[in-house]
């Protein structure tokens, strides 16, 4: 789960880890009231889950009413690579005198978090790397130790950053791992970390990825979920407790388990297909749930055809027959279903299926026949 | 011979009062397993057909010498269920339970891996060795035994190629599903070295997936180590960037993770990377001297 | 350091460990104030640092106003077992359903925490091992992982205590051990651990021990110190920074080094003496702690002799003859000195007492005839 | 031969441009231990007569290949300086600095212990190897070269009993000065253990204190497992209970850890106890054969 900068930013300063003061704001004259109280210059950021926010024109400075009020208004609404800008996050302007780049994340590799620090910050990582890789100083946390001085000094050190403000960052840098634990992160990000005139050290900006499966241990993080920026099928197959990803194509998919669905993508994409949808109906999905998922699938309009690969362990073939035919009886079915049962109670499915006769539904008893199947049949 | 669990594995269950924890804690039991007790707290005294229940994990080893532990309560109770296990002792702990928490499981499996408990999984369909016990929720009766050793970060599709193999005549000396989790208890890596060592293994099948980079590691591994023949299979090549395929930890991150890339570095080691379940099952197939 | 039981009570209050309310006073009528505040019956405690409190009447229940200005004007100024009573701690009476024995305390043999749980509360725990040694459960924690819901389960059923408060109790513990991490205790006890009549779980009385070398990370504990407790003679090598414990003897000892002086009190009790102190006057000290040390040990007047003991290794013992010299030019010198001077410099050192030729200084060439002749001298 | 240090020892040492860090270091190096670095955050480039000092250990151990690292920090920075060292991967630390809060050492004795590097201390005065190396702050002008191991909780008093056994002719292989903390990196037993195994070591001098059961640990360890002769010490006959005789470690609680039981355990296994360091030092003479 993604944060917004202003999200991100509010646990940066419940964890000790200094932000410019600001405050979030969905319209123009909020932003106007917003930057009164801050006090000029202040500047006005587009709040989406997407970078190049200032390339795309989300980031304006403004030293005036006037200038805010534009700038909101500009930015409100503004479609930045595919993300609608529905808020701003209104914060006093910053003094630059460095700016780093800073991050905690977990390595899945080493299976342990990872701290890096750059003296480039303010550009993208991957920027960082390919102009000089040892610009960025990596280092492993063990989990069970946490962050300790040793570790901040040695990215402050390493990476070459100024003398005067190594201890700082280094107290900086604990912070976020701070963040990092005890707000179930597996990504704290803060680029560029500033250092001011003054020589105050301070994130500018923060990209925070929540586990989500964490999530209930955190009941102010768990109401931040902006269901605003989710896709329309993806919302309601998550209502209905179903694991879906939308993709580009027309061939609507579904199976049991996410290692079977993936390979069923695959191998759709192999014949040539292009699938609409990762559905995983999960193990042991019963009947009910066959019908949930049929009207997830069917709700994206581009589906022209649809594969059902079960391969039946705890599911059993013979339900998710039933919840076909239960479907085919409450819902409207206007494009041809690809059947493949395999597994426990296939014989039994195969029947129901059978006997049922539903209009252009096609069982099929291989995975590569039903691919090949569906992808002639979705045209 | 098998890896993992055999005619010596004495299960205990954590949860085996709940509804899944019985339905395969028992279903288990009648595959052969011998499952010696189970653990739920307050309903200790109490048997589930005949299966002592105790209050702790420490109270059922101690009474029955269980050596190994599943484990199948809610995710939020998981880790401290797998601490209680390896702190009573088990060998082996197997955790079927998904959706634990990510930092969790990295403070679990630090802690894991410096003392001398395995964990297969979370997220994972369990442990079958064919004929000789079954830990987990592994549907049994599709595989034999056999020279294979399957390990798998998935469940179902794991079903599907050990299906296909079992079609060509092929069965199998244990199948380990490693689990989907971003963190798991033993990798690919770990579970291979173990079928390189078993003598009842011929021929090992990976079936590998998007996100991470054990597939990459392994085949370094696997060059370096493994004389067996290996072939692997890698789901998600259709797989969009930053999305979660339904495993927590089948996602690719930016450019990293990506099936192409996983399969090319098998290649690249040498390792036959099947394109299809059924191919994966053919080559194997062929690898152990069979016509196809 | 150890903490009354008031004081740690608030460290429980301060990491979710339920306690009866209650309130420290020092005076009668504060007593009665706190009372009335309270609400009848309540509890008046001696607060000491001593254990059977309630044996030497230091504990006493009041059902009104009257009682508690008697049992508070009764209780302050008592002497109990060697510990002057100053405080009093007023405490609403509990209902008392259950009472069991818990505590977290540091198993150095182990080189972990280690928690117990004993069914059998309310009295010492060494007399309840002695009554039944099963009662008592131990189970050790990884101070690297913490004390996990098994733990407490496990301590909870094994100990045998009431179903219905396993939960809490388990809760209670994980508390404790909060206490005991947090605020570097290496002893946390409760006793008795009271179930109510309503079933709740509450620390009826604490004993808390604070790691010395960790109180500058708490200042709230170190502002705790009760000065008033502590031995004349101890409290000066305090605020001299030496390292001073009070005996009973008449020969007053000084070494370098802890295990050094620990050995010449075995040496001086071996010739037949009886030491009065030891001190450590440190590696490396220099004259003006000689003369510290010298006025510390003379200031207790039961001492007859002294014993120096030196072993130069950073230390040097032309600086102990040098100090030692001063000393005697500063204070006026009634008893007799031993003084052995061996390893580093020892010559240079002997040089310098032989010149200084002080009164009734006796310089020995061996730590056994030392201790002979001082426990000679001393009489 | 000798143990831990000797002509192999490459010292940085933490804490080298301070008071006590430069007068110890290079006191360790004139005596002959080969002093490569010091650290010291922020003075990385300087050197102290020629001893280069680094921000980092990490960085001192890639530039100079020190395998020994000492800490001089003051107590609230000596658990990070320690841990420090061990994730920079040298193999040995020893800890001079009293004073360390027991709580961090918990958690870097726990650490420590799971992975491949040895802490010596804290509160202790270091290691030496007459002839070889000194690491620490033992006056080595006492002691010379010699068959005797000599393992403490004290400094002086193992001053005192080695310059003893000098008088009678003998030095030593190496004296190991544990610490007086409650807590310490290693034990007795962790010592004998190398001492028993150090072909130049003919005889083991232990000198225990009050505190604990680690004498009494090591007693049951001796009788099963060491064949050399050991010759023992206890300090602390006269220490009331419940008093800190100084070092931190040193307190009987309640009826525990008294000098009478650690003196009773060790002869109840057969292990010699010295009444005073001269009979430690005799006894220790007669064993090696010499007249006393």
């Amino acid at each position: 789960m993604d944060l917004l900068e202003y999200q991100g930013k509010a646990l940066f300063e419940k964890h000790g880890v200094a932000v410019p003061h600001g405050r979030p704001v969905s319209a123009p004259g909020e932003a106007v009231e917003a930057a009164e109280e801050l006090g000029y210059p202040v500047v006005v950021k587009a709040q989406v889950l997407i970078g190049g926010r200032g390339k795309a024109g989300g980031i304006k400075l403004a030293t005036d009413r006037h200038a805010v009020e534009e700038h909101a208004g500009a930015i409100l609404g503004m479609d930045i690579r595919g993300f609608p800008v529905r808020e701003l996050y209104i914060e006093r302007a910053s003094d630059i005198a460095e700016e780093y780049y800073a991050a905690i994340l977990l390595d899945r590799g080493a299976k342990k978090p990872m701290a890096m620090l750059s003296r480039m910050g303010g550009m993208d990582v991957e920027a960082i790397a390919e102009e000089d890789p040892d610009a960025i100083v990596r280092v492993h946390i063990d989990p069970l130790i946490g962050f300790q001085d040793f570790h901040g000094r040695r990215l402050a050190f390493e990476a070459g950053i100024a003398e005067d403000v190594i201890r700082p960052v280094g107290s900086l840098l604990a912070g976020l791992y701070d963040v990092f634990v005890k707000e179930d992160a597996t990504l704290v990000e803060v680029n560029p970390l500033l250092v001011t005139g003054d020589r105050d050290v301070i994130a500018l900006d923060s990209k925070v990825t929540i586990d989500s499966g964490a999530v209930f241990r955190h009941p102010d993080i768990a109401q931040l979920r902006n269901i605003g920026d989710e896709d329309e099928q993806e919302r309601m197959a998550k209502e209905r407790g179903l694991t879906y990803v939308k993709l580009d194509g027309n061939i609507g998919v579904l199976g049991n388990g996410a290692g079977l669905v993936m390979s069923t993508l695959d191998v759709v994409a192999q014949a040539g297909g292009d699938p609409a949808n990762f559905l995983d109906a999960g193990g042991g999905s019963k009947a009910e749930a066959i019908v949930d998922a049929v009207e997830v699938i069917l709700s994206n309009p581009k589906v022209t055809a649809v594969l059902f690969n079960i391969f039946g362990g705890i599911t059993r073939c013979d339900e998710v027959a039933r919840g076909l035919v239960t479907a085919f009886g409450q819902i409207d079915v206007t494009v041809p279903f690809v059947v493949r049962l395999d597994g426990t109670n296939d014989e039994e499915g195969r029947r129901i299926l059978a006997e049922a006769d539903l209009p252009n539904v096609h069982v099929e008893r291989t995975m590569l026949g039903a691919a090949a199947r569906v992808v002639e049949l979705a045209g | 011979m098998s890896i993992l669990v055999g005619g010596d594995t004495k299960l205990v269950v954590s949860g085996l009062t709940g509804r899944e924890g019985s339905f395969h804690g028992l279903n288990n039991r009648r595959y052969g397993t011998d499952l010696v007790a189970g653990v739920t707290p307050g309903k200790g005294g109490q048997d589930v057909e005949g299966v002592p229940v105790f209050d702790t994990v420490h109270a059922a080893v101690a009474e029955t010498g269980a050596n190994t532990s599943m484990v199948f309560v809610p995710p939020r109770y998981a880790a401290d269920a797998v601490l209680e296990s390896a702190d009573a002792g088990v060998e082996l702990v197997v955790c079927i339970t998904e959706g634990i928490p990510v930092h969790d499981m990295l403070r679990v499996y630090t802690h894991l891996r410096r003392g001398s408990t395995r964990l297969i999984g979370p997220n994972c369909p369990g442990i079958l060795s064919p004929g000789k016990a079954n830990v987990g929720i592994i549907p049994a009766h599709f595989f034999s035994e056999g020279n294979v050793g399957l390990v798998s970060r998935s469940g179902t599709l794991t079903y599907q190629i050990g299906n296909e193999l079992a079609g060509r005549g092929f069965g199998n000396s244990t199948i380990v599903g490693i689990g989907g989790d971003p963190i798991v208890g033993s990798s690919f890596i770990d579970v291979i070295q173990m079928f390189e060592d078993d003598p009842e293994t011929d021929l090992i099948v990976m079936c590998g997936e998007i996100g991470g980079d054990e597939e990459e590691r392994t085949a370094d591994y696997i060059a370096e180590n493994v004389t067996k023949p290996v072939v692997a299979y890698i789901a998600g090549f259709t797989a969009p960037p930053g999305k979660t395929m339904g495993h927590a930890g089948a996602i690719v991150s930016g450019s990293k993770g990506t099936a192409q890339a996983k399969a090319e570095a098998l290649e690249a080691k040498g390792i036959r990377v099947g394109r299809t379940p059924t191919d994966v099952a053919e080559t194997a197939a062929r690898a152990l001297g069979a016509a196809v």
